[in-house]
């Protein structure tokens, strides 16, 4: 990976976390109505993964989807505005955080039903083998989706059928109060794609470039044919759940220590000690992320609420 | 005009849209060299190939994914699923990934497929294959809901289903495939949402759906021979239903009987009989609104049993007769 | 008597049934530690151990499974869905096992769970996680579906389910969980299938569910200001339903509001109507059955917008003043 | 292995086979209304995991479960009687074909849903933790089931949670006319055992006494509180899927070679050979089983109709 590229995806990192940080503060003045569930700690696995695509690859995203829609490119103003109800946003204000979508920027949705995309991902991999296309579906989830059965059916399908698939695991060790450790009765989600005779691999997802490098084989793979993967990144996630999550099933240590193991400020440390970033430039990027996304709220707060005579519009085409 | 079967209307839609429309293709259990569970797609197999006739695994959830996946990507899907009874396992799909990504994309999408699913009792197959879960799905915004009755009907509302942008679950019936009418060979469509009076009465308005207006129809012309003269009014897409003509018989007849046979509690027949009641047709009813409906039990193995479960001619004719001579 | 909320009565429900019965266990996704999404099993996990309040996968129909497995040998579990929406998950085990084991085996089975989840919109968790699908399991013979609008019916009921020897699908609400009303401390029971009359009226009568129980009694209250004197019934459980007190009531003031949360077309309110019109009330019916629920649109997530979805108290007060006014 | 019990193993698979010609005579003669499943060839399967537990243990079936129905000590005449839809029958005429139970007899029930049973094994099998029965939980499926979100579910809950359960895959190589080769992009169904962390064993179906030793060491580790196991029964069914099939999807040759591998026929020659049975008293077993299957239907044909008046009962408690 050259340096322009690696410095993009410490941007995106960075773009990602000022987008959340701003996010849960909007939440705690009270403008933000619903629910949302950050991903700070993850932007490793969100990045890496969407570096390793064409820009007219596609996504499927999840319920945990802001680092999805960034990294995929989402126009930041658009973004806020929908996480904020407005008429400007992708949806129009009907979506909101779990919904966002930019199908023309090849991000198919966020979900709120856990495992919700992946049976969705079969039929985006079938159309674009039955159209020739050169195109590549990746389809992220969470470890908590990996036992509904939705998981596996779908990669099922994606199995015998050959399809160009990218499943990504984010594993960050909880679904909801619910750790891995009672969840599974295995230490690895990725051991589960044997059973469908997918290669699946586990990658330290704080780490960008080894989640690039595990995802750009995946989609090597599926857009020579030869069919579907199964990427676990291992994560974590700083915060709670959601907004009403009081974090009492997980240590105070724990989740100290993971902050330790920040993706955005090892990718940093990386480039840095490469000598492909000074200090400084990488001060200068960390600042203009959060600048970005700052006029990106101004712009979503000065925008005008949906309609309420459009309110039906987009039931039925 | 040539006389074919239900099946064969149905097929002979899937096969000319599949000519017409490269996007458009089949996927579903067995759909492929078995034909079907109940012949539909007999045939269809050899003449265009594995590629568009896909047979899966046993994951109806999946073959929902499969198809809401392909349409939002630029197919148009057909999907199958061999009974209605196992739409329960593929409902998340279509009610929250289907019915509502349009919405949800604030517009910026199409989902263009159709789920077609027999329903319905009198095989034998006992409780866990024979319901009409019809009114579930008439219930979520998003999703389109037709069941023909009649062999023209499954042709020209398949076509018009494939060829509509929305997500259509198309319902047909196990009794029903085997049955003959006129159909022409040319492509047609019937559009969505468009009622038909099929039998013209002054007596009394029976509104039926799917084997339900065969067996009004028999019963109707049994009534007839008595001197009552029944219409009878097919919905033949139930969302969104076209209430006008169904309103207007009951404003000429005064009367009205639904006929169904899912259970009677929680089905469709209440949305009939709501929209009749808080229609203009209100003032002009001389009885009350009845429905006749399949009982509230699953439906059981034994063959009496099981006809008694879900109204037949007779209980049309009787419950029909009643309310025409004013002893309802 | 002593107000607690009814989050609260459901939680001192499951507690007191939990002492009294040792067959009684939770199940659920984050019951346990976390208390459950809405916090209604809180606390229940520190006192009855992991063995008795039980985190799962996520995986509803697992869930599903359980409880129906575990009730046909003996048990009587308590599984909680997260969000109704992914009922549509859990909906095979529930529709096609759970709901006609008993009637399949001949009667010789008892399926004694309930399975409890909150429906409804209003906190802005958009399209995905705000449905109220209650007409879906009213349409399914062998369930019994309950929807309690106040703490006191939420212990009462919850408690009745407990001890039913059916499958009981048992529907709370977001918005409800916080509010607060008198609740005995002692165990009690409200027999399934007892609607209640929860305000008297002369002028009109007003059918409501759930949280538009509450909205329908503050409607009713400024309606009372300007001299109309609205009959709020809440039939608490949808299925079986006690419909006496609803017939009675129309036939008393011969006009009738039905209010729901769910969407309309397809929704529970058309039950209520065709039951109303097909019943000795429809002789005593001075206009049209009105039905007020939810639009035909997923829940959007925007506040306003959601807020207009589905009936607010001044809908429920503009529909029943036209309505007792004669003006429809 | 006692001969005793050898020799009563023989007599199941007899009396299955017996039982599923008749039904399918009684088909011929138009006197059977509904569909059938018939698992002529598959005996094997059937006897041999049952024959692992003891009577109070528990079984879930399937569509295919006139066998299982047998084996587990259903009353003949009560089991043809329900198959023909009559008031004497296990469900009084309810159920048919698919939907026999006997629970009493520790049969909870054949399902018409492929993977049905799966989730309600973990209700069953959490039931008897809970209660500290001594018991297990044997849930059958076929090939086709392995690929639905049920079994998904179900083997990882019942996995994490160690209960008593015994998954049993059928597997005769065809979901009506999908062939595992289409369905799976993996050799063996037992493989997916690893996906949960329990142990997987496939054994030749048709080899009776391999089926009970496979199963004898899951009801084992099941029993004392290991947890679940999956045994994979590779067989084959020589008739049509059900009455409507026209067996296009696989060739006569394929169908005579399993015929060849009959089951019975098999341990009846091995029986033979270890000199537990002579000719005669095979014979005499086989007859004794057409005899016993003869006076059943019999049985059932005399017996009346379920009473219309009753036609509701049983729908609530
Ligand atoms: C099918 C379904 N069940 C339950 C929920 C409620 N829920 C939302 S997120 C979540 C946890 C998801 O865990 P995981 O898949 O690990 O993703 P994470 O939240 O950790 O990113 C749950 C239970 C849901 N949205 N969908
Ligand atoms: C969920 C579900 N989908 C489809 C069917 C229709 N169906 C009945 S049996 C069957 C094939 C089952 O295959 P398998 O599990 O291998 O069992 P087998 O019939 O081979 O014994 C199918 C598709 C069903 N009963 N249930
Ligand atoms: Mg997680
Ligand atoms: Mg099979």
């Amino acid at each position: 990976m050259n340096i322009e590229k690696k410095i993009e995806l410490l941007r995106q990192m960075y773009t990602i976390r000022a987008f959340e940080e701003q996010a849960e503060q909007l939440y705690a003045l009270g403008k933000i109505h619903g629910t949302m569930h950050l991903s700070i700690g993850m932007e490793g696995s969100a990045v890496g993964a969407i570096a390793a695509l064409r820009p007219d690859d596609l996504i499927l995203s999840t319920h945990r989807g802001h680092g999805h829609c960034i990294a995929k490119g989402a126009d930041l103003q658009r973004m806020a505005a929908e996480f904020m109800g407005k008429a400007t946003g992708y949806c129009r204000g009907r979506g909101g955080s779990m919904h966002i979508a930019d199908p023309e920027g090849g991000n198919l949705g966020a979900n709120g039903v856990v495992g919700g995309g992946i049976p969705i991902a079969v039929g985006v991999g079938l159309s674009i083998k039955m159209q020739k296309r050169d195109q590549v579906i990746l389809c992220f989830f969470g470890d908590g989706a990996a036992n509904l059965g939705p998981f596996h059916e779908g990669l099922n399908m994606a199995a015998i059928w050959k399809l160009p698939v990218i499943y990504v695991c984010e594993n960050n060790q909880y679904a909801m109060s619910c750790s891995t450790r009672r969840a599974f009765a295995i230490p690895r989600i990725s051991d589960r794609a044997a059973a469908y005779g997918m290669p699946g691999v586990t990658v330290d997802g704080n780490d960008v470039l080894a989640v690039y490098e595990a995802v750009s084989a995946a989609v090597k793979r599926a857009r020579t044919g030869e069919g579907p993967s199964l990427v676990e990144n291992f994560t974590y996630r700083w915060r709670g759940h959601s907004k009403s999550d009081a974090n009492v099933y997980r240590t105070r240590e724990e989740i100290e220590s993971w902050k330790k193991k920040c993706p955005i400020q090892r990718f940093r440390a990386l480039l840095i000690k490469e000598g492909a970033l000074t200090e400084e430039r990488a001060k200068q990027i960390e600042q203009q992320s959060y600048t970005a996304i700052e006029s990106a709220v101004t712009f979503a707060e000065a925008s005008p609420e949906p309609n309420l005579e459009s309110i039906e519009e987009g039931v039925y085409a | 005009m040539r006389e074919i079967t239900y099946s064969e209307a149905l097929r002979e839609a899937l096969r000319q849209e599949m000519q017409r429309d490269e996007r458009v293709f089949i996927i579903g259990e067995d759909v492929g060299i078995y034909g079907g569970a109940f012949g539909v797609t007999r045939g269809l197999f050899k003449e265009f190939g594995e590629e568009r006739v896909i047979d899966t695994p046993i994951s109806e959830l999946g073959i929902a994914g499969a198809i809401t996946g392909a349409a939002l990507t630029g197919m148009r899907p057909v999907g199958e699923i061999m009974f209605m009874d196992f739409m329960t396992l593929a409902s998340e799909q279509l009610v929250n990934q289907a019915a509502k990504i349009r919405f949800m994309f604030g517009g910026n999408a199409t989902l263009p497929f159709v789920m077609r699913t027999p329903a319905g009792s009198g095989t034998g197959a006992a409780a866990q294959h024979s319901q009409s879960l019809e009114n579930w799905f008439v219930h979520i915004p998003g999703l389109k809901v037709v069941m023909p009755s009649t062999p023209y009907d499954a042709k020209g509302l398949l076509i018009a289903s494939i060829r509509d942008d929305n997500p259509v679950i198309f319902i047909e019936h196990k009794l029903l495939y085997k049955i003959k009418g006129p159909v022409p060979e040319e492509p047609y469509t019937i559009p969505l949402s468009t009622s038909e009076v099929k039998r013209s009465g002054q007596d009394l308005t029976v509104v039926a759906t799917s084997v339900m207006v065969k067996r009004s129809l028999e019963a109707a012309a049994q009534l007839a021979a008595e001197g009552i003269e029944v219409e009878v009014v097919d919905p033949r897409t139930l969302k969104p239903l076209d209430a006008e003509p169904i309103i207007r018989s009951v404003m000429k007849t005064g009367r009205v009987l639904i006929v169904h046979e899912a259970c009677k509690t929680g089905g469709y027949g209440g949305e009939l009989a709501a929209l009749i009641a808080e229609s203009e047709a209100f003032d002009y009813l001389e009885a009350p609104i009845v429905r006749l409906a399949g009982r509230d039990m699953p439906i059981p193995y034994n063959r009496t049993l099981e006809y008694h479960a879900v109204p037949q001619v007779e209980n049309i004719v009787a419950k029909a007769r009643e309310l025409a001579q004013g002893r309802i």
